[in-house]
């Protein structure tokens, strides 16, 4: 990685603008420290939070009648923990909170992509879906969840785990 | 032979082309590079008038040319918005074109440099600018909003009472499936197809519908005049497009998406044939989407015609069906009507066999 | 360091000695070190620029050669048995042929000329130079950029020599075509070395890409603020975000593709029997490609025309001697069009089953691009008005791009709605509107920027007499192509046909085949003669005497006629205006470095 | 005009420094993240594609259930939270190793880069772990009309839905001995291995407890394709960055760094390192948690 063009000799010499400096600010070091094992703390507290959530999803699934919405709204949560778990280690971890507005906007502004990416995507897999179910009504059969067709046939077994 | 002495020729003339160039640049610089260049400046600038003048002649010669060749009226319904549709973006988009292209032109052969001008010094001007975002803006919301109002309309639901063919496109031929009395077309699954079971589109036969259910290929398929059509496209291998020139109508056959289209078709093959005063006239299937070394072969053709006459047609053929039968020991409908709906199919054809 | 360098023009001189520290063969100036393993951008512009034009040529061979197919279906050429063997048995192109050509054309022209040819080139000339910065950020990466690009090419080139030849399901390599060897030749290993190859390219574009960002936001010279920058600049900006955001997205599709080829997954592939074969494959989706494909496919459009439009920018204000009309509009309008290329993938799949509300969605956001268009255009052609125009080949082609970009802009109005898209999607209209407006437009832009920066990059004038019967013959025959095109389109005929005798649809085009073939050939010709006066000139042209041979404002013409690595002798200029003031107050132009005068009029 | 445009931000961007106040190379690795962000954002949202398009798609909670050691007890996601654990642990030592860096704390950041090189290298054996128990765990799944002993690969995928009764029944006739055997033996530990393969295939069939069973159908064979793919390219991410991590140690052993005055060069690899965290955030999402 190294190139002959080397940045670093001439950073210390860089005392003539002064708003030049490529150095982080947040030396204080207890704070600095007290801020990571805030951000730690969080981190592992959300993580346990998504954990308990996913359990409770895996509950409700195993449950007789399984609440559709329920499961979407943990799902939603999962989400949004998750870009709250996204949001501290590009800010705190990866020092994007503390560079200047400038540079947090080249990095977040892109990011909006994503959106509009991920809506049409989603959204053009499910309309295949449901071209098929319409057009492909073995796939329909043959691929839909047991508690949808084939409740009258059988009773939904409890116990899901995979035998090894 | 020949192509020796068409690169002889063309050596040739690129040598004496590169003589005089080199000549010009020399006796540019004899006579001094400002005189010469001013000159060359004003050939340009006047061969760009030229080209023009030229250019528009050559866009009305060309259309004189060409229009005749490109299908005529549409043979359907959608075909007749379709074409709606192009008109009114070609009527917008050449006025655009020819107040640009004039001006692009003009101004390029009226400013050309000439020592008694300066430029002038015109960096913007923000009511200018404002008027040419906001003149495109609202002619395009237009477009939008037609276009928007047609497309919904073509690729709305099909009417209840319209047919159903299904498409099937693989390399490189076209098969359809008519769903017979029931009109219904009855489940396929991939894995069943195999020619040699007389199965090509992969027929479930313990589902009833399929039992009626007529196939056919390496001829036309039929439509009815004036009788809306679903199409139900699908593809064996790779991605095909079931392209119809002359109903204006296009969607892809992709393999495991089923994908549809609709539409009435106005004008029977007949119709046609007088209208285009070609009595080989046909209306033909394109492949549109590349598809393998025999894409531009893979050619289907379509007969429209009156319902007397499809139903005549129809009446000559035997469901698919009826080839396996005398192979089957039991009674598939009864015992597809028998077997529980959980069972997968796949699993029942399996047993069958 | 070049940060600093930017930053102190004192320290040019710590920089020099750096070097020596470091010792590395470069300041050795070997032959090596000078022109193959540079690091100097305006050498690595030049390798982008030759590699570039080595490519276009075997891209344009090709189109030659599969015209000759549709322009005389079912003629012999035995000159072609003889060169291309089996591939063109009794001299007449075979289908399989004919489809790896059509394919390789694509993928050549698309990315190898016009992506790596082009902004490679250009940005790489441009960027330093006209923002006041001695090289690139790293330019390090920026030598591997080439390399890398080097090797994508050596793949490629490779993929042609062997026995099933190259990839040849379309540039597009839509699966499950391209996924399955046994549906295509082409799908066998040419498809394999195709994707690597590209992997190879995206890796160059990325490096190069991350260099150019990083330069302009971070190198520039003092008092060059954004607003300062010329709009080649603000072009290759733009061009590099959209290249850094969206090649990546087909670096993953073709990680997925070649999983699919190699590995067994199900990514693409669903519901296969091919030639009675049945695939174990199910729950893919094969559109799934397509929509991975052009997230950068269409942002890849506007890589390839982002960079000749601020040229033609450039080229036009400093020809007519006036300044570029609406600089921030342009700006804005360049802005708008990067934003747009990436929300409109889905406009060239409106007909493979996409939800229709989505495809109302796409058609709305596709034909916003107009809008922006239009702003350039009547700016550029504003820009033309009351000028002093000097018709040099650069301004030439200059002003060929913008009858091209408007020809072939207005009938991406066509393509764009979904309606009109129904029947004219796949079909010639789609080849002639995007020939036009991406390929022909861009390489006027290309070629607008060899003629005009051609003095800086090596001390020498290209030969203008060539240079204008090159512009002719090819402005003309580019409308005889491209032009009549159009209307195969209308009747439906669909693209990648190389034989229409056998519908009764297609078959009437047929003189216009053979003219559009006969032109093609002979523009070909004009353009190896463009080849021939490049090279020629690099040699033997005129010579460069003055400092700023077209009187222009920019940075680039402050440096030495033959700039040595690090650009300026001394310090780097400071700038103080735009780039622009070409006119103003009765001057002919006031170059960038020249101070605020008191009296100056504001404008 | 141009001049005029951007008064209050004029200190930042008139040229002649760095807008962000940011040397070149780490803004450049800011850039590269973002590419690679949407490299793995492809990914993550083809995967999300083609989840959309089935109609069914296995429960995580079934798939990762295991855990080295313990056996056949059901503990899901156990085993990926202590995956994600490590990863933000792994996280939190580099921060500390580029804040010793800021401060040129040699011994600190050789410290704590070797907790971050240890943390990345247990990451990624717990992921060998975690492929080799799916590619080699077998479960017996109707496929095709038979059931076969199958692990989770590219081509096949054992979560499916639960295979009907009936259903079952009839694929067991298709069945190959073998499998059969294996079937029972499973459920029925009362008879020998050896004893099983000598019995008929009907016997067989009627000594297994269909019901006890639960075979699932082959479910979409798309999921073992993203998982390996996605985690895979997650793997080899975390794994250029221990080798990068592992540079960047012996370059601070032979005070390069020192030498330079700064670790800048810590501070990049730690961006890198984070990215992988942050991405493992989004994978862990979308494979284990929805």
């Amino acid at each position: 990685m190294s190139t002959h063009f080397d940045p670093t000799k001439h950073i210390s010499s860089s005392a003539a603008y002064p708003e030049v400096s490529f150095h982080h600010h947040d030396t204080d070091d207890a704070a600095f420290k007290k801020k990571v094992r805030k951000t730690t703390i969080l981190l592992s507290v959300i993580t346990i939070i998504e954990l308990a959530i996913g359990l409770a999803i895996y509950t409700i699934h195993k449950g007789e009648n399984p609440n559709a919405l329920l499961v979407l709204m943990f799902k939603g949560a999962v989400c949004i923990l998750t870009l709250a778990k996204a949001y501290y280690i590009v800010s705190v971890f990866m020092h994007l909170g503390d560079e200047i507005r400038n540079m947090i906007m080249t990095i977040v502004v892109p990011l909006m992509l994503f959106i509009w990416f991920i809506i049409a995507f989603v959204a053009d897999g499910n309309s295949y879906k449901n071209l098929r179910n319409k057009y492909d009504k073995h796939f329909q059969e043959s691929t839909m969840p047991a508690d949808h067709h084939k409740k009258a046939e059988e009773p939904k077994p409890a116990d899901a785990g995979g035998k090894q | 032979m020949q192509t020796t002495f068409i690169v002889a020729i063309l050596v040739l003339g690129f040598l004496v082309t590169f003589q005089i160039a080199k000549a010009s640049e020399y006796v540019a610089i004899l006579r001094g590079e400002e005189r010469s260049r001013k000159q060359t400046n004003k050939i340009n600038g006047f061969l760009l008038l030229v080209f023009l003048i030229a250019g528009l002649i050559g866009v009305y010669y060309c259309n004189e040319q060409l229009k005749g060749k490109i299908l005529g009226a549409p043979a359907s319904d959608h075909g007749v918005l379709v074409d709606r549709m192009l008109y009114i973006t070609l009527a917008l988009t050449f006025i655009v074109f020819v107040i640009t292209q004039v001006a692009l032109f003009w101004f390029s052969y009226k400013y050309q440099e000439s020592d008694n001008r300066k430029a002038y010094y015109y960096p913007h001007n923000n009511k200018l600018e404002v008027i040419w975002t906001v003149i495109p803006a609202i002619t395009l919301t237009v477009l939008v909003g037609f276009g928007i109002f047609y497309w919904f309309k073509i690729t709305g639901e099909a009417p209840k009472d319209a047919m159903q063919v299904e498409v099937v496109g693989s390399q490189f031929k076209w098969e359809f499936r008519y769903p017979g009395a029931d009109k219904v077309l009855g489940k396929k699954y991939f894995k069943e197809i195999n020619d040699a079971k007389n199965n090509p589109l992969g027929q479930l036969w313990d589902d009833p519908a399929n039992h009626d259910d007529i196939y056919v290929s390496g001829e036309p398929m039929h439509l009815v005049v004036n009788k809306p059509v679903k199409l139900v496209i699908g593809a064996k291998d790779v991605i095909h497009d079931v392209g119809l020139a002359h109903f204006r109508m296009k969607m892809d056959a992709v393999p495991g998406t089923p994908t549809t289209m609709w539409f009435t078709p106005t004008k029977t093959t007949a119709d046609m044939k007088k209208e285009t005063k070609n009595p080989d006239f046909v209306y033909e299937i394109s492949c549109d989407q590349m598809c393998g070394k025999g894409h531009w072969s893979m050619r289907g053709e379509i007969i429209v015609e009156t319902q007397e006459e499809f139903d005549a047609w129809l009446a000559k053929k035997d469901p698919q069906y009826a080839k396996i039968t005398p192979a089957k020991k039991v009674e598939p409908a009864k015992d597809s009507t028998t077997a529980p709906a959980v069972l997968k199919d796949s699993v029942i054809a399996q047993v069958i066999k | 360091m070049s940060e600093a360098l930017s930053v102190h023009p004192e320290i040019v001189t710590t920089h020099d000695v750096h070097h020596d520290e470091h010792g590395g063969g470069h300041h050795k100036e070997t032959f090596i070190s000078k022109y193959i393993f540079s690091m100097d951008h305006k050498t690595i512009g030049k390798q982008f620029l030759i590699t570039g034009i080595i490519w276009a040529i075997v891209g344009g061979l090709f189109s030659v050669l599969f015209r000759l197919q549709l322009g005389y279906p079912g003629q012999s050429f035995p000159i072609l048995e003889t060169f291309f063997g089996h591939w063109a048995k009794g001299g007449q192109i075979q289908p399989e042929f004919y489809y790896a050509l059509v394919t390789m054309h694509g993928t050549v022209l698309v990315f190898f000329v016009l992506t790596a040819g082009l902004s490679g080139t250009f940005a790489n000339i441009l960027i330093p130079l006209q923002i006041g910065a001695r090289d690139m950020a790293s330019p390090m990466l920026n030598m591997l950029s080439y390399w890398f690009f080097f090797l994508a090419s050596v793949i490629m080139m490779s993929s042609l020599f062997i026995q099933t030849g190259p990839a040849s399901g379309g540039w597009t390599i839509y699966p499950p075509l391209s996924a399955l060897g046994q549906a295509s030749d082409g799908s066998k290993l040419g498809m394999d070395l195709w994707l690597v190859s590209m992997a190879m390219f995206i890796v160059s574009s990325l490096l190069g890409g991350l260099n150019y960002i990083s330069t302009i936001l971070n190198m520039r010279t003092k008092g060059m603020s954004m607003t300062r920058m010329p709009l080649t600049i603000w072009a290759m900006f733009f061009t590099a975000v959209l290249g850094v955001l969206s090649f990546p997205v087909l670096l993953s599709g073709a990680i997925l593709l070649l999983f699919d080829r190699n590995l067994g997954t199900s990514f693409f592939l669903s519901d296969i029997v091919v030639n009675g074969e049945v695939l174990p494959n199910e729950g893919g989706s094969a559109i799934l490609f397509q929509h991975l494909f052009w997230f950068l496919g269409h942002p890849e459009v506007y890589i390839i025309l982002l960079p000749a439009m601020g040229m033609v920018s450039e080229i036009m204000s400093v020809n007519s001697r006036k300044p570029i009309f609406g600089y921030m509009a342009m700006l804005g309008s360049l802005f708008a069009i990067a934003i747009l290329a990436f929300l409109v993938w889905a406009h060239h799949m409106f007909v493979t089953g996409l939800n229709p509300f989505l495809g109302s969605i796409f058609v709305l956001l596709t034909l916003l691009i107009a809008v922006p268009s239009a702003i350039k255009v009547f700016n550029w052609l504003t820009t033309l008005w009351r000028g002093n125009i000097r018709f040099t080949p650069a301004m030439l082609f200059a002003i060929g791009f913008v009858s091209l970009f408007i020809s072939g802009g207005l009938t991406g109005i066509f393509l764009g709605n979904s309606t009109i898209d129904i029947h004219l999607h796949d079909t010639m209209f789609v080849v002639a509107h995007f020939h036009i407006v991406m390929g022909v437009a861009s390489f006027f832009g290309m070629f607008a920027g060899v003629y005009h920066w051609f003095p800086k990059m090596f001390g020498r004038y290209l030969n203008n007499t060539l240079g204008y019967i090159h512009f002719w013959v090819t402005m003309v025959g580019a409308y005889l192509i491209f032009w009549p095109m159009h209307y195969e389109g209308l009747a439906g005929m669909p693209r990648r046909y190389l034989d229409k005798s056998g519908w009764v649809s297609f078959n009437q085009f047929g003189d216009l085949d053979k003219m559009i073939t006969v032109v093609s050939i002979i523009v070909f010709a004009v353009q190896l003669m463009f080849v021939f006066n490049f090279f020629y000139s690099i040699f033997k042209g005129r010579k460069v005497t003055t400092q700023n041979p077209w009187g222009a404002n920019t940075l680039e013409w402050t440096t030495p006629i033959r700039p040595g690595h690090g650009n300026w002798v001394g310090e780097i200029p400071e700038v103080h205006r735009w780039p622009y003031d070409y006119g103003k107050d009765g001057r002919d132009f006031i170059p960038q470095t020249e101070p605020i005068g008191a009296n100056e009029s504001k404008h | 005009m141009a001049t005029t445009a951007n008064v209050h931000q004029t200190k930042w961007w008139s040229g002649g420094k760095s807008p962000f106040n940011m040397e070149y190379g780490k803004l450049m690795m800011w850039y590269f993240l973002m590419s690679d962000a949407f490299t793995f954002g492809a990914f993550l949202i083809s995967y999300g594609s083609i989840r959309f398009s089935q109609n069914f798609w296995p429960d995580p909670n079934v798939v990762f259930n295991a855990f080295p050691g313990a056996g056949h007890a059901n503990l899901p996601l156990a085993f990926v939270s202590v995956m994600t654990f490590i990863l933000i642990i792994s996280s939190v030592t580099m921060v500390l190793a580029v804040h010793a860096g800021h401060k040129g704390d040699k011994q600190a950041v050789v410290k704590w880069l070797a907790w971050t090189i240890v943390g990345g290298l247990a990451f990624l054996s717990c992921q060998a772990w975690e492929w080799h128990h799916l590619i080699t765990g077998e479960h017996a799944t109707l496929i095709d009309g038979q059931i076969k002993m199958v692990g989770q690969t590219t081509t096949v995928n054992p979560w499916g839905d639960l295979a009907s009764a009936s259903a079952v029944a009839d694929a067991l006739k298709n069945t190959s001995h073998e499998t059969l055997v294996q079937l029972v033996s499973s459920h029925d530990h009362s008879v020998s291995h050896e004893q099983l393969a000598g019995m008929s295939q009907e016997k067989l069939i009627s000594m297994v407890n269909a019901a006890d069973l639960h075979i699932r159908e082959n479910g979409p064979v798309a999921f073992g394709g993203y998982f390996y793919g996605i985690t895979g390219f997650h793997g080899f991410h975390v794994f250029s960055g221990v080798v990068i991590n592992i540079i960047m140690l012996i370059m601070t052993q032979k005070d390069v760094f020192q030498k330079r005055g700064h670790y800048l060069m810590i501070e990049k690899a730690g961006l890198y390192w984070h990215f992988v965290d942050l991405v493992w955030v989004f994978v862990f999402l979308c494979f284990y948690l929805i």
